[in-house]
Formats: C-alpha cells, structure tokens, sequence
C-alpha cells in the first residue's frame, strides 16, 4: 500500500467514529496531499480490504470514513462476548426518528400531533442515546424547543448524509393514489 | 402491546380488511377499533381512547344531514385521512431506517481506542469571529424572554375538545378514572382542558365525580337520567 | 486471507481488550479448530500485515493478542490531533458568551432564564476555554456565583476593551440593563 493509505489505515484504526475527509487531509501534514490524494488512498484501502478478503471493510459514513467489521462474523463475536451489539430501538423511538430527520427542526408538538401519543418519554430517551439534540426554539407562544438529528444518528443508520432519505415525494404510498376529487383534502399529507 | 400507538392500530384495521382508506366506513371501523383495544387491554390508555372517541365523533358527524348538492360540505373524515396518510409515510420511513440500522448493528466499530492523547477539547485551538458573537446576539434579541416577567402562555385550552372525548368515552365505558382520560405526559392546557370540561359535565349534571381518598384517582361516572343524583 | 484469519481479524478489531488463544479458539466455535489452527492464521494474519505493508501490526501482548496502529504513524496522529482544525463554538455557546459579555457580572439563573434552557455545562466549558471567570457572588440566598468576560475573551475576539462592543439604543429587551423594578424578581430568579 501506498504510505499515505498505511496512514489512513493507522488512523481510521484509532477511531470508534467515522473520521471526515478534511480530518484526514490534515492528518497527511503535508502541502501536496489535498483530497483527491486522499480519496484515491482510501479507494486503495477499501480495496485492498475487499479483494484480499479481509475481516473489516471501509466505508463511507455520516459524513466521512470509517473501519467496521464484515457483518458476517457479528454472531460469533458476540457469543463470545468480545462485543455486544446495541439494543434495538423501539417501533415508537423509530417513527419518533423518522419524523424528526424529515421534519427537522421540528418541535414536541407536531411530533405527538403525527404519531397520535405523547412524545416526551421517546424524546428524552433518544436525546440520552445522542441520537437527536436539541436545535433551537420555536418562535411564538411557549417558545418551543425544536429538535433535529446528531451525526451519531447518521453513524448508526449508515448513512452517508441526510439527503440519503428518499425525498418524501418518493415515498410509494401503498395505499392507492387519490382520486382527483380528494387531492386538496389530502393534498398536504406529505411528510 | 405491538402497536406503537392508536394510528398503527388502525392503519392496521385497515389493511386487514381492506378498507379504501378514502372511504372509510367509519361507523365499522370504530367498532372494531374498540374490540381491538378491549382484546388488547388497550382500553385503559388515554391515547387509544381518544382515537375511539374520535371515530365516534366523526360517526356522528358522517349522520347530520346533509343538502343535496352542498358544496361546502367537508368531508368529515378527511382530516383523519390526512394524518392516516401522513402516518403511513412515517411508517415507510421506519421501516427504511430499520434495514439501514440493522445494516450497522451488524457490524463492529473498533473498541480499542489507543491512549486518550491529552487533548481535551477545551485546549484545542478555538476559531472566534467577532460576527458570530454578533450574530449570537442577534440571535439572542430575537429568541430571548423578557427576563422576570413571567410569560403566560395563553394556549388556547380546548374545553370543548375535552367535554367531547369525555363525553364519548362515557358512552362506551360508562365510567373511567382520571388517568384513563389523560395520558401520563400530557401538557399542563390538556390537564387543565380536561379538568374544567369535567367540572362542567358535573355541573350539567352529566356526570360525577369522586375521590375516594386525598391524591387518589378521581373516578368518574356518567349520571343517567333518572337515577337518583 | 484463510476464513479463519478473516474472523480473528474481525473479533480482534472489535474487541477492547486483547483476546487470549483460548478465547480466540473459543470464538471459533468448531471442534476442528484447536490452538494450532488458531495460531497457524495468526500467523497468517501478522505476516499480511507485514509483508503487504500496513498501517497496523498484530502484536502478542501481555494477555493476548491485539491489533495496534504502528507506531511510526502514533506521532503523525498525535500531531493531527492536536493540530486539529481550530475548534468553533457551538451557537448556544456563544449565546451564552454574548449574554455575559453584555450583562456582566451575570449569574447562571439569568443566563437560563433569557435562553429558557440550562447553562450548567456551556458555562463549565466556556470556564475551561477561559473565555469567563467568576467575579464575585450576588448577594442573597444561595450566593450564586457571578460570571464575567476574561482578558483572553478581549484577545479571542480582537477587542482592545468591552465598550468596543456595540452597546446601542437598539439593543433589546435582554440586553439592555434591567429595570430597577425588575431587579427584585431577577434576585428571585437567582434562588
């Protein structure tokens, strides 16, 4: 390998998180390597893990690069409990997720208003889990917190970047299309 | 329970018996709403009551008559169509999400993370802009509270709201207790909704209300006509 | 690489610790697979490393075996870490420094109570990055702590004194000094 993608691969194996390209460019120290250099390492590393059949794989993730195990020796890692994988989220928490990457910053409110319960539990356990932050405040009456989702949300949705989503509009609804006479009442439906 | 809450209940209603969702028979649905939840010991969770009392309010509405030809007539299912709809986007979403996080659940991050270098963020350098302290500023005048005076939030409390899902749950139940009227996280203008719609059934006569013990749940029981108040 | 290597690669990345032989035979899970087997693909694994050149090692170490980076790369990502991009503060942090940078010497109730969220860890790193100092304390219950601007504050910002800041007519409602009547609720607030 070339030295600059043994540097990326000694760095990218000193992270627990994705490491972003401009984080890597510096970590080079060196005026020559901009990012095209460093895409091209990192194409050679995630290449060289692919071909040579490797146990890790690179991948490109919220935002930037990162080095995770294949997904085939999960279950043995974790029965003999070198690692333990996260729990599952909820059907509440990911619906309470889905809103909030579509809608935000989005306050409590609105959040209740979508899935028809309360929210302040869920918000508060997706918060502890860093899976959302708190973005801002609402204008207006009571002055609303509003929230939106964190990059660790990204990490562990391995997601490259938000736009990742399919666009509301994409969405198939599998329930048959409007009639025309009934698009303006369900004219707003989108997410 | 496997629902995630009284519209995933539905919605499933629906698909089962595959219902047009643009033409719900609503007076059908809300009675296997209510069987559903009383099969699934969901008939003691306020949000699951008040999509009940919902169904049978738009089920009273669908009944008024109508003129022929009245153009300004709303549909009065068209709102729960919209969030039914909205509802069904979210679900699509969660079930995309799911895939994409099972994709990472499968996989490990490296654990072993070399010496914490004695950098602390705080002793990273710091970039400051005088803008963006303005900014900052700017920020804060537009968003900040008067300092000390304390903001009544005149939300609008929705009594009216309140007497109809009282009104509703009384008719399919016949009594129920405070906590089964409200959910547990509820916001205070909802408490206080619900609170002044009560008293005002009690007044009317419409019902009762008791307390057996200081703190205890207030218990609440519809006042049929005729018996003895 | 052999599938075992593969799945010792995997386990060794994933795992915090290093993993003893039996461990590693453990993970296997396979009556075939005994100390030699798993010794045969660590060897397989080490020499990869070392022949295809990377920027890792497979070391025995005292407990078992880990993968590390090596070491000639540890001073490259020191330095990158140190020389990391200059960090920016966050807006609720700036917030928070605009607001005491105005209202000098200002306690944390206030501070809270014209942003409406908690200050408690925004004041404790902004202590930290010596941007505020404690100037005294207010007098009533409590005796709350009363933060100001630093001179580092003053550099940060390339101001010569505080005046330089704008201080006009048109700052607002939370900036401009209190009312004398509102001073009594402000010490309440302080509680």
């Amino acid at each position: 390998m070339t030295s600059l993608a043994k540097l990326l691969e000694a760095a990218l194996f000193a992270s627990a998180h994705p490491i972003m390209v401009d984080d890597l460019i510096n970590l080079a120290h060196d005026k020559e390597v901009g990012e095209e250099e460093v895409n091209t390492a990192l194409t050679e590393l995630k290449e060289h893990y692919d071909t040579d059949e490797h146990g890790i794989e690179l991948m490109e993730v919220a935002g930037g690069w990162q080095i995770l195990t294949r997904s085939e020796y999960t279950e043995a890692i974790e029965r003999a409990q070198l690692a333990a994988r996260p729990q599952r989220l909820s059907a509440a928490a990911l619906e309470t997720l889905a809103i909030i990457a579509y809608r935000q910053p989005i306050g409590r409110a609105e959040i209740e208003e979508i899935r028809g319960v309360g929210a302040g539990a869920i918000l508060k356990s997706l918060h502890e889990r860093e899976l959302i932050e708190v973005t801002g405040r609402a204008e207006g009456l009571g002055r609303p917190l509003l929230y939106g989702t964190t990059p660790l949300f990204l990490e562990q949705f391995a997601l490259r970047h938000l736009e990742e989503l399919p666009r509301s509009d994409e969405l198939a609804i599998a329930l048959r299309e409007p009639r025309p006479s009934e698009t303006a009442a369900v004219g707003d439906a989108q997410l | 329970s496997h629902f995630s809450g009284p519209l995933d209940l539905l919605l499933s209603l629906i698909r089962d018996e595959q219902i047009d969702i643009y033409d719900i028979p609503v007076g059908k649905i809300a009675e296997q709403f209510l069987l559903r939840i009383k099969h699934l010991k969901l008939d003691e969770a306020a949000d699951y009551l008040e999509m009940a009392a919902r169904l049978m309010r738009i089920k009273a509405q669908m009944l008024l008559p109508r003129r022929e030809g009245d153009d300004a007539w709303e549909d009065p299912r068209a709102e729960l169509v919209r969030r039914l709809l909205e509802y069904q986007q979210v679900r699509e979403v969660v079930d995309l999400l799911e895939q994409r996080n099972e994709l990472r659940r499968n996989r490990f991050a490296r654990a072993f993370l070399p010496q914490q270098l004695p950098v602390s963020s705080a002793n990273r350098p710091l970039a400051l802009s005088l803008g963006e302290l303005f900014a900052a500023v700017d920020r804060v005048l537009r968003v900040a509270k008067q300092p000390t005076l304390h903001e009544v939030v005149p939300r609008a409390i929705d009594v009216d709201g309140a007497i109809g899902t009282i009104r509703a749950i009384l008719e399919l139940r016949g009594r129920a207790r405070w906590n089964e009227v409200i959910s547990a996280d509820a916001e205070p203008w909802q408490v206080l909704s619900l609170l002044l719609a009560l008293l005002e059934l009690a007044k009317a006569g419409e019902l009762k209300l008791a307390q057996p013990r200081a703190f205890s749940n207030v218990e609440i029981t519809r006042d049929v006509p005729g018996e003895a108040a």
